[in-house]
């Protein structure tokens, strides 16, 4: 692009509102995202942990999406891919790794859950289980509660593709529709549930098209396209906190590396598929836009990428030092214990 | 201090709780206008509001999923499961959510949910009207399940239930809800959950039971009184956590035991109770540690010739007594 | 309608391809079910059964939408209100008797379930539950074991508008979807369940906007229209049995009675509400457009009155004499017993 | 006649059942192209095609009650449930419908559907990979539930299940996949669904238990053989219906009994061991009943230390043998 040809157009985020700080920001959290992901496979094949559950592809989607809400404010439910939405609302990569690690001190759940099991009371991030979609009708009760407070509270809450086809998502949608309830549904539709392709989950091309049988729009975004996703969740984050209700948002994306540390992923999709993708990755993506507005240079996205590599570093040091739970505090916290 | 009937004595509850604290709200199918298809629930509507007495979408899982989630932002939602039978498409939600919060929070939060559900059958009201649905929650971690027998308990019992930290089942045996009667002060009190009542002091035996079975135990052991058989009648109250306690301290005075529940035997309740007995009281015991239960049929038929056929009495239970006191 | 007029039209009923035959036997199974339904109501007021279910306002629907399927051939299961239902597919008026007062004999359960609850093996009627909406998924396991086997069978299922909100509904629409399954799902939306008005079951104004959501069709008809039901029904049998997959209709209609005998519906709807209904009863509403077609008059109306009256006494009768089943009899067929 | 894992055992009873009778299918998630998470069921998508081998959508109340649906239309399907713990949103279709199927139709129908589940811990899975669900489901009248120990019976169990007319849970223990292995004969054989087997005969003590924990409790049983105290263990292999009378006859024989299983303790399967043993063979024991299982957690936590401590091991059992041999 020219300079006059700039001068000419309004960027897209200064339309929607970011700061080129902001959006450099939301860069490096992707970064960051994929920087925990790729240590975490690191960590897992040699043996420091059983399981790892990533979410390379997905940065575009989570992060912008997180972007859009009011941190500290609104309620989060994330599922266990979503790495880069715990980091925007501001999990820490120290606390990313003690979960990672299965440490007593990781706030998520102190060792007790699997790694991507997210909880942290201080950031609004609600805690999640692994049956797929139970949380759909949790984040439809939160966000009751702060309407039934008179809060201006929204509450975002994320899931797969696969989690559309479960009781519970039905359920939880339409409770929100006919309350008109203050939530954000973001569907992170990668095309696959594990091995199960969207053909064999549902006979629609666009999940989107249900919200209307909740009586609430539904929009289809490109989730690879980090800057349509935050445009289309400030959007109903705004339409959620006026109490227009509810939306539902599907952002098409890939996954790019396996499952979970368990999957291997050559069983049910081709090279040329995920590479085909791989081209489309959401970081590449935002870079590019970056430097096509001349936010970022080559040194500066280096500087970037050290800086992001640190962290990971860091909280990888810190959270190996950190002590594993003790054996018998297995047993506490069935019930309230007093003191 | 007056004498109301067990479907007053939870519609109280619910109405002081609701009154003394804004958290608590309610929610389930047909509680709003109609009140309930018991009638617990008249009049709070029209004292509280559309916003406090929900009525919701035809969908249990959500009923149950959006009070934990409503749990977790600070509220006391009360849910109405209108029959016992209908909490089995909420099993997940209670199983996988409620119950594991805490436990996966590390102890940072819990879910302090109230899951109401008439249960139990002597209604006609067939296999999907009449079910006994506890053993199926009994024995997973995290759950409080209480089964009050009368009318002071009932209330007692469920308020304490709403001012838990922790999710609690509370099952209400809709036969009694008309039948059982009994004194209750005008005064706010709480019933703890997790203790179980003598209601009849005995020397020769212990039965133990709890919900409707409680009284037709009580029925019982006064007739065999008549024997010169001395019954001790424990009714637990609160199944989860069992007062394992006040059973021990019960068998070990009289040396024998009978259980009683109208859920079907095999794997009820009355189980974990032998078990327990049959583990720590093992020295005391003086006679085979018996139960008595519906049979191992899905619940009680519709005909009344089935049902009676099926449903543990008065006169069953004075039979048991009878033999184990013989033994 | 003159004479002249009727000769330049073709009546609705030719050209859905019914006789006037047909319509007359419609019509009198419609007016059974209803002379079935009241005299339920003085049997159970009068302590010959503790329970009753009926279906007042729904036979259009009912006896209609059942008129479109190949009887003895495809697959119907009816919900606990559905007696229009079952009547139109060959259940006697003695077998709904038996079932009634839970006799021995009742071919749906002997007595063990609630009356309404369906079943007979002979008529490819379904086994019913009470729990409402688990009978959708059965749906698509008996369509796709039709499809499965090559057979060209149909396979209707029935339901209220409380069942659409419950988790089996979505994952049964959605599976029938997916395997483009030969079902018809047929709601009998009457604007309540129990007490619960539309508005607050779904925040939509047509139920039938959610078959978008699953990739196949669906329609909204007037339910106590019986020639529109018929009409609708048979398009959707013959989509299903050509391979074309499920479709979804909802048919507005209205319960003129409480829910079963132990409601109490004006705790929650007003007189006149019912009363308006009472209007446009599809019985009626038959009646007319048979009287205008010149198919029935006065006399022949009565004469059907009459055996449908007989017929009902007849059951009764029959019912009364049969006997209930042995008390030890309630422990057999848990499981399968030889011999 | 080979040695094979238990995984394998699984495969092959699948594979020949679907080859023997053409209205087996199967369905679950990730069971076609993938061959199952566990990969139970690799090749079968090749061999007998999409329409046998179905990939559904990740609903399992639909997996169970499409199931249901094809079992009373002339099939006989077996479901996966990808992990025991994700068995919750089923419980509705399998509790409400397939259990009750043929006592609602008074025998004329039955449900004769399989679901198949991988249960159990000890394999770093967190609270959700490594629950034991049987007795959420054990004492519900209607259904069979299955755990086998070895490829032998879980080979022929699972045979005998997919050609049982009633429906029938089937756990199988992950961590015994491809740790356990065993003989299988080469021709087709059938182990009958309600029989317990003694897996090591012995005077002094009866051992009672199944699954993984079956394999635990021979080590343990070996071990203690050095000191002198002689063990019988019973393999329940059927949890429902429970054989009653091999436990009986043991227990009648050795006069003491130690009931182990994973599952937590309070309402497991040994309860109603125990509750059996405490009322029929009260005159023979001679010493308390006694049972060892995981504690009253929501199963096993992800960290090792946790998960470790949770877990029932062959060094606890050797305690427990040890402690009750010298009652
Ligand atoms: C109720 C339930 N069933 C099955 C599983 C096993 N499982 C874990 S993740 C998954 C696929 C989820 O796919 P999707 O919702 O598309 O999310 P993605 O992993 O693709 O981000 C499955 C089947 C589960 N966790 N919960
Ligand atoms: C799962 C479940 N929850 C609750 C009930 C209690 N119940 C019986 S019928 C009914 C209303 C059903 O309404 P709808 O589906 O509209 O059918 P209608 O009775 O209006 O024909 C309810 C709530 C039930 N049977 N099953
Ligand atoms: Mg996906
Ligand atoms: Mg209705």
């Amino acid at each position: 692009m020219t300079t006059t040809e700039r001068r000419l157009r309004t960027p897209t985020h200064e339309a929607l509102g970011l700061t080129a700080d902001d959006l450099l920001s939301m860069y490096t959290v992707m970064r960051l995202a994929r920087a925990l992901a790729e240590r975490m496979w690191l960590l897992q094949r040699g043996g420091k942990t059983p399981f790892a559950v990533t979410a390379e592809g997905h940065e575009g989607v989570q992060v912008a999406s997180a972007w859009a809400l009011d941190r500290g404010r609104d309620m989060v439910l994330p599922y266990y891919r979503d790495l880069g939405v715990v980091l925007a609302v501001g999990m820490s990569a120290k606390e990313v790794m003690l979960n990672a690690l299965g440490r007593a001190a990781d706030p998520n759940s102190g060792g007790r859950q699997l790694p991507g099991h997210w909880f942290h009371a201080e950031l609004n991030i609600v805690s999640g289980s692994s049956p797929v979609a139970t949380q759909i009708p949790h984040a439809a009760g939160i966000a009751l509660a702060s309407k039934l407070r008179g809060e201006e509270t929204v509450t975002a809450v994320y899931f797969g593709d696969g989690a559309t086809s479960a009781g519970d998502f039905h359920e939880g949608l339409n409770f929100a529709g006919v309350h008109r309830l203050p939530v954000v549904f973001i569907c992170e539709n990668n095309g696959y549930a594990i091995s199960v392709p969207s053909s064999k989950q549902a006979a629609v091309e666009d999940l989107a098209v249900r919200a209307a049988g909740y009586g609430f729009p539904g929009v289809t975004v490109d989730g690879n396209d980090a800057l349509a996703v935050y445009g289309a969740t400030r959007e109903a984050v705004e339409r959620a906190r006026a109490g227009e209700g509810p939306t539902f948002i599907e952002a098409k994306t890939y996954r790019l590396a396996p499952h979970t540390s368990a999957d291997d992923d050559r069983l049910y999709r081709s090279p040329e598929e995920v590479e085909a993708w791989r081209r489309r990755d959401p970081i590449e993506r935002l870079r590019a836009y970056l430097i096509e507005w001349d936010l970022l240079d080559k040194r500066k996205d280096e500087a970037i990428g050290a800086t992001v590599v640190e962290e990971v570093e860091e909280a990888v040091r810190l959270a190996e030092a950190s002590p594993e739970p003790e054996p018998e505090s297995a047993l506490q916290h069935v019930f309230y214990e007093k003191g | 201090m007056g004498q109301i009937n067990l479907l007053q004595a939870v519609h109280d509850a619910l109405r002081e709780e609701m009154a003394r604290d804004e958290r608590v709200f309610l929610l389930g199918e047909d509680i709003g206008a109609m009140g309930g298809v018991f009638r617990t629930t008249v009049g709070l509507l029209e004292e509280f509001g559309e916003e406090r007495v929900i009525d919701t979408p035809l969908a249990e899982s959500a009923i149950v999923g959006v009070a934990i989630g409503a749990s977790v932002n600070g509220m006391l939602p009360v849910a109405e499961i209108q029959f016992a039978d209908f909490i089995y498409p909420a099993v997940n939600q209670i199983v996988s959510e409620a119950a594991k919060w805490r436990y996966r929070t590390n102890g940072a939060q819990g879910c302090p949910i109230v899951v109401r559900a008439p249960y139990g059958g002597g209604v006609h009201g067939g296999p999907y009207h009449s079910q006994s649905v506890e053993s199926l929650f009994f024995g997973i971690p995290g759950l409080k399940i209480v089964v009050p027998a009368t009318p002071y308990d009932a209330k007692g019992l469920l308020k304490a239930a709403i001012r838990d930290p922790d999710p609690v089942l509370f099952f209400e045996h809709k036969k009694s809800y008309r039948l059982v009667k009994g004194e209750v002060p005008d005064e706010d009190y709480v019933v703890p959950i997790g203790k179980a009542r003598v209601s009849r002091p005995g020397r020769d035996l212990t039965l133990v039971a709890y919900g409707l079975m409680a009284h037709y135990s009580l029925e019982a052991a006064e007739a065999v009184a008549e024997d010169g058989i001395d019954v001790e009648v424990v009714d637990l109250r609160t199944l989860a956590p069992l007062d394992t306690e006040a059973i021990l301290e019960s068998v070990k005075k009289t040396s024998k035991v009978l259980i009683v529940h109208e859920d079907n035997l095999t794997g009820g309740v009355g189980a974990e109770v032998a078990a327990l007995v049959g583990q720590e009281a093992f020295d005391y015991l003086d006679g085979p540690i018996t139960r008595l239960a519906s049979p191992d049929i899905p619940a009680m038929p519709f005909s009344a010739a089935l049902e009676e056929f099926a449903m543990p009495t008065a006169d069953k239970i004075k039979q048991a007594l009878r033999d184990l006191a013989a033994y």
